[in-house]
């Protein structure tokens, strides 16, 4: 079995079919993109993946188990991590905190143990400090730890999101348009950041991006979806020849090479 | 039994119809804004009473009575608006306190002013209604009719006009509707006038069916409120489902079993409903909106 | 932290400097009324206050003199807003002003001070409900300045001979201890006359829509309903339903506005309503002066309450004249014994028979009916016998 | 200097309450002490509820279970107050777990509907059972709490000395948990509930603690209540009690953990200086709540910051970001 898999997945809001019976696998390590005109669905099959909409029909199997029908925190205590296509951040709390929150699936909640601030927590919660500074130093935000996170620029604002993502040290990470909006050498950086994720914590990823370009050049395999169903899957270079592929494009974004 | 059955309906379809004609105005200001504007019962009862002096003691015709208290009210509401609520960026906790203390305010300030006697208006309808076995007065009947009207032309004022549309777009979204260059100061000022003149009227029935006096305000509000997020913020229709709904809860349980019984069976069934279904039966779901803070 | 330590620290400040100046003027006698000027019970207050007020104005233009010293009588005003919490927060700051003869509204915030009124030697004046709590042997120095339940020993038997055709009485109170107290003294009254009380009803206060609880009443077509403890608009608009829905019978409404009854209830609704104490067309020369004042003052209608709450301040007074001391027990011992010609004939305090000890004032009941309209004067019955109780009271 | 104060400033505080008895020797200050005390247990539970997002109207139902409980097992079955006063915690937040389960998930206005109906509710089922809830009357002459000759209705100094502890622990309890990572949760789903559920927080499990602990501290303002009062009844635990508790959270300040303290206090004290005037009282209230909010935005506390004490404005962070920082 894969390390992840989704089989028959579809979604239908009402009338309208958003992730028709949708078959995808993915190996351990791997980058796989997810491309596909706007409103294809893509977002959607995060979020049934990551739990946070409830599937219509299919199942979805995560490192052997099935995690159909478990709530979010469930799924991301199990590794699978997402983040958000316009950046979710706790927007008064400052970088720092943000970060420590991000933390909160390796942390000491114990509500007595809190209440009394025993020895233990204290320790914790210092080993946990001391690893939200090395994950900001890791991606860049190490200079703006006390600013207020909705100060953040939205490159800057991407990036603490993936961080916070990495919070809960995932084996699979679903990244929801990491480069959209971003300069040139800011999805360079990003790109960068993914590459040398995957190889120093072996995370895999799964990354739904609009800047077709970028994904062709950082993946291993492609996904494109179309009206929710899958249109094509295979390397970047015999994704770019497929013709139905550029059909679906044709009028869409202008990005296909 | 029969007869007492079918005056048991009667009563609660007028009693919700009573309630909506409250709840309208207010449904109208806690979508558009979404504050809750605890004033609203005051607006409700300073119209009753500009209808009390006007009509009752100084004699002026009815209608013109009316729109003047109506006028009255709706420059009041205004003020609240411009002077309170938009200083406060309409947020919600703040704006909250702010209409409750001027709501106490008010309610002193009108014990001094019109004392203790519970005032009446008199009646425009005087007479009776009666099918079969169920008896109604024609006031009563009168205000179900004019409380259908108002709810049908504000439903058309909403969606046939260009006021309407650009006030249901700030409902749905105010950001969008300030690029489309709507002028949201212009709707809220416009959505607590129509409110306001909505309260004038509520007001202006409860004055004839029931009395006026300073605490007549407050006592429907908590309803209105239930009857708002039962039904689904913003929605007319929902208010009037969940309005007649508790017209009818109140008048079965009030009839059938003793005050309190009718008090505890009314408000285990707003939990229950609110628990089953949190955004009322029409609503869409506002929580974020309702709970979102300015950043 | 140290924001609230500071901010602690001046509030304290600033609360002593300006509580701290407390009242010392000589030669006042100072009465702390405890009563509920805002919220929905107002009504009640701020017609109360009007009457002790015009009291204490008449007191006050001769004074009075204890230990043969001349004094004046002083009204201090607390809101109570009809919340147990509030009342209990004014006595801790009458006591706190040295006061010590206090005049409560309603038994929701006059029983919770009871005890600790007693404890403190303060003499308490009350309007409230609440047999074993205001009138018991427990608590001398607290008095049930207006007969409220008790009323129905008088009016019952009255009613029995006047109107012999009612058999069938159908009881409204709300749903609060007074009401209580209230339904179960009438119906038992009722029950002693061989009359047969066919509904208890009990609404809840506040509410503004009586049309179901007069559909389960004219279900049951009673010959009489009794208001009981219902109050002011409650009355009006309870008899107005009724009157909607079709009841054909008679109405006793007890302690009314007569006027703002009529106003509010419609002419057509509230004829015949029988209306038990209320003046309704002064009669004595006292009642006339009263009513002018309060029309030239107030302007129309009277409200009840008024005539209800001038005659106790006046009680009060004589108490601490005969006493011919300010110690809140002797002038309670010495209220026992006052009587006084009140508004409504001689008020003088009595009920021990009842209660087991005379804490009850007691005053002939007027008794009015509304003729085409106008409220009009029909009767007056005497304060009843302590036969005439015992017999009411036997079960 | 600054320093000094931040690390004795708590401790300052409650040695001056404990002494203050010395300075105020009138009855009534420390009556109104007493309600203040109250009326901070209220706002500070209160408020850590409200850092999670939610909005209580239900406080005064939970208040009054505690008080009842307390109320009838001293007073029927003669049980000791010391035993009661946890008892009077514990019951209501087990009610409040039952509800909380079915009701946690409700957001924004509905939350403060269903709360307010269970306020409401609860007030209902206890006057509609003359026994043994006593009905309107509700419950009177409740014995204080041994022994006795400390505290008796009218000598206070007992009643103002537990009063003081218990709003001191309550603000111990709440402080703590506001500062530590639980606090810091609570907050975080005040900003974004989705993201702090994709981050692996369990959002219904949290917000049901907060849910508890404002539950378990209303019951132990209500008990104390019932036993300083020595009455209870649904007329006392009503709405506005509710109502009075977000009233000072919010005028006090919503984002810092002396905001609900000084609210509450101030808003205490400041009715105090107008109740001689009588009618006005209410009139003057109104107002200063509307002044209040208009000009105080953030709260007492806010002006505090930005007026008062700009300096330790700087050296202090709002509660949002204050965590026990290794």
């Amino acid at each position: 079995m894969k390390f992840l898999e989704t089989k028959g997945l579809t979604k239908a809001f009402g009338g309208l079919v958003a992730v028709d019976d949708l078959n995808l696998a993915v190996d351990k390590g791997e980058i796989v993109g997810v491309i596909g005109p706007n409103g294809a669905g893509k977002t959607t099959v995060f979020n049934l993946i990551s739990g946070m909409l409830p599937c219509t029909r299919g199942k979805t199997y995560f490192n052997g188990e099935t995690i159909t029908g478990m709530s979010m925190h469930q799924i991301a205590e199990r590794g699978l991590a997402r983040t958000f296509q316009l950046p979710r951040l706790f927007g008064n709390f400052t970088v720092r905190r943000n970060m420590l929150m991000g933390l909160h699936l390796s942390a000491e909640t114990g509500f007595w143990k809190c209440l009394f601030n025993s020895s233990k927590t204290k320790a914790s919660e210092s080993k946990l400090a001391a690893r939200a500074d090395e994950i900001l130093e890791e991606v860049g935000l190490g200079g703006r730890k006390e600013e207020l996170a909705y100060n953040l620029p939205h490159g800057l604002a991407k990036t603490l999101q993936v961080a916070l993502s990495l919070g809960c040290n995932p084996a699979l990470l679903l990244l929801d348009e990491p480069m959209t909006g971003m300069n040139m050498e800011e999805v360079q950086e990003m790109a960068l950041l993914i590459r040398r994720l995957r190889d120093s914590r072996n995370v895999t990823f799964i990354i739904v991006e609009h800047n077709v370009r970028a994904v062709m050049g950082l993946s291993d395999r492609v996904a494109v979806l179309n009206f929710g169903k899958k249109i094509a899957e295979g390397r970047p270079s015999e994704i770019a020849q497929n013709g139905e592929v550029i059909r679906a494009y044709l009028g869409g974004t202008d990005d296909v090479a | 039994m029969s007869a007492a059955f079918g005056q048991i309906i009667l009563t609660g379809v007028t009693m919700g119809l009573i309630y909506i004609m409250v709840a309208l105005g207010l449904t109208l200001v806690f979508g558009v804004m979404r504050v809750v504007n605890f004033v609203h019962g005051e607006m409700v009862m300073l119209a009753a009473f500009s209808m009390y002096y006007i009509y009752g003691v100084w004699h002026v015709n009815f209608v013109l009575a009316l729109v003047v208290s109506a006028a009255l009210v709706s420059a009041v509401g205004v003020f609240f608006q411009r002077y309170l609520y938009k200083p406060l960026k309409y947020d919600m906790d703040s704006v909250m306190i702010c209409a409750l203390g001027a709501s106490y305010a008010i309610k002193s300030a009108s014990w001094l002013a019109f004392g203790p006697v519970p005032r009446h208006i008199p009646t425009v309808f005087p007479g009776m209604l009666h099918f079969f076995g169920a008896f109604l007065s024609k006031e009563r009947a009168a205000a179900c009719v004019i409380c259908i009207a108002l709810t049908a032309g504000l439903y058309l004022v909403l969606h046939k006009t260009k006021m309407g549309k650009a006030i249901r777009a700030v409902e749905q979204d105010s950001e969008a509707a300030q690029v489309l260059g709507i002028s949201i100061d212009g709707v809220n000022a416009m959505v607590f006038v129509i409110g306001c003149s909505l309260a004038a009227v509520a007001g202006t029935f409860s004055g004839i069916l029931f009395a006026v006096e300073p605490e007549m305000g407050s006592d429907p509000l908590m309803k209105c409120f239930m009857i708002i997020l039962i039904g689904g913020i913003g929605s007319i229709p929902g208010a009037i489902v969940a309005g007649l709904m508790l017209g009818l809860i109140d008048s079965f349980s009030e009839t059938l079993f003793s005050g309190e019984m009718a008090f505890i069976i009314g408000f285990a069934l707003l939990m229950f409903i609110l628990i089953v279904r949190p955004k009322g039966f029409f609503g869409y779901d506002i929580s974020e909106l309702t709970t979102r803070r300015k950043e | 932290m140290q924001r609230v330590l500071i901010g602690l620290a001046s509030l304290l400040l600033l609360f002593s400097a300006v509580t701290g100046a407390s009242w010392a003027a000589p030669k006042e006698l100072v009465l702390g009324c405890n009563f509920i000027l805002s919220g929905p019970a107002a009504t009640l207050g701020i017609a109360t206050q009007r009457g002790a007020e015009h009291a204490a104005e008449v007191i006050n233009s001769t004074g009075f003199k204890v230990q043969g010293e001349q004094y004046v009588l002083k009204l201090e005003y607390f809101d109570s807003k009809y919340l147990p919490a509030e009342g209990m927060s004014n006595l801790e700051k009458m006591l706190n002003h040295g006061i010590r003869y206090i005049f409560t509204l309603s038994s929701g915030v006059s029983v919770p001070l009871v005890e600790r009124t007693n404890m403190a030697k303060m003499l308490q004046l009350t309007d409230g409900s609440g047999a074993d709590h205001l009138t018991s042997p427990k608590y001398p120095l607290s008095f049930r300045v207006t007969p409220n339940n008790e009323t129905a020993y008088a009016v019952y038997p009255w009613l029995a001979k006047k109107y012999p055709q009612i058999k069938t009485i159908a009881n409204i109170n709300p749903t609060d201890e007074a009401g209580f107290t209230e339904s179960e003294t009438r119906v038992r009254c009722a029950k002693n006359l061989g009359m047969k009380s066919i509904a208890n009803e009990m609404y809840k206060r506040g509410a503004t829509d009586f049309y179901p609880v007069a559909t389960k009443i004219t279900a049951l077509k009673p010959d009489m309903v009794d208001f009981g403890c219902t109050l002011g608009r409650d009355q009006a608009l309870c008899g107005k339903a009724l009157r909607e829905v079709g009841y054909k019978g008679m109405f006793l409404v007890n302690y009314p506005d007569p006027g703002a009854f009529v106003e509010m209830a419609g002419r057509d609704a509230a004829e015949g309503a029988i209306l038990s104490s209320a003046i309704t067309e002064p009669q004595t020369p006292k009642q006339k002066e009263l009513y002018e004042f309060y029309v030239k003052k107030f302007g129309s209608p009277v409200i009840n309450k008024f005539y209800d709450s001038y005659d106790p301040i006046f009680m009060f007074v004589e108490a601490v004249k005969k006493a011919n001391s300010l110690d809140p027990a002797q002038i309670a011992e010495a209220l026992r014994t006052v009587r006084w010609d009140s508004v409504y004939g001689e008020m003088y305090v009595g009920m021990e028979s009842l209660y087991g000890i005379k804490s009850c004032f007691c005053r002939p009941l007027p008794m009015g009916i509304i003729k085409n309209g106008k409220p009009m004067y029909l009767d007056t019955v005497a304060w009843p016998s302590s036969e005439v109780i015992a017999k009411l009271v036997r079960d | 200097m600054l320093k000094l104060i931040q690390k004795f400033g708590a401790p300052a505080i409650v040695c001056f309450l404990f002494l203050a008895p010395i300075l105020v020797t009138s009855n009534f200050y420390l009556h109104v002490m007493i309600m203040m005390c109250i009326n901070v247990i209220m706002a500070t539970s209160m408020w850590l509820l409200a850092t999670t997002g939610l909005l209580s109207f239900g406080q005064a139902g939970f208040m009054f279970i505690g008080a009842m409980t307390s109320a009838l097992l001293v007073k029927n079955l003669g049980w000791p107050f010391w035993v009661c006063i946890p008892l009077a915690g514990i019951i209501p937040a087990l009610v409040a777990l039952a509800v909380g389960r079915v009701c946690i998930h409700i957001k924004g206005a509905q939350f403060f509907m269903v709360t307010m109906a269970f306020g409401e509710l609860v007030r209902g089922i206890f006057a509609y059972f003359r026994n043994p809830f006593g009905g309107w009357y509700g419950i009177i002459n409740i014995p204080p709490p041994e022994p006795h000759r400390y505290f008796t209705p009218l000598n206070k100094i007992g009643f103002y000395y537990l009063g003081v502890t218990l709003m001191v622990l309550t603000c111990w309890a709440v402080y703590r948990v506001s500062r530590s990572r639980i606090g810091m949760i609570f907050w975080s789903l005040r900003e974004s509930e989705t993201l702090a559920d994709s981050i692996g927080v369990n959002v219904r499990k949290h917000k049901l603690h907060a849910f508890l602990f404002a539950a378990f501290f209303a019951g132990i303002a209500g008990t104390y209540y019932a036993h300083y009062q020595s009455y209870i009844s649904p007329l006392v635990f009503t709405v506005q009690m509710s109502l009075s508790a977000l009233i000072f959270v919010v005028v006090g300040g919503m984002w810092s953990f002396g905001g609900p303290i000084l609210g509450a206090a101030t808003l205490t004290l400041v009715p105090e200086f107008f109740r001689a005037t009588g009618v006005y009282q209410m009139l003057i209230y109104g107002v200063i709540l509307v002044f209040a909010v208009l000009f105080m935005p953030r709260g007492i506390v806010g002006v505090l910051e930005e007026k008062v004490f700009p300096l330790l404005l700087r050296t202090r962070r709002a509660a949002i970001n204050a965590h026990d920082q290794p």
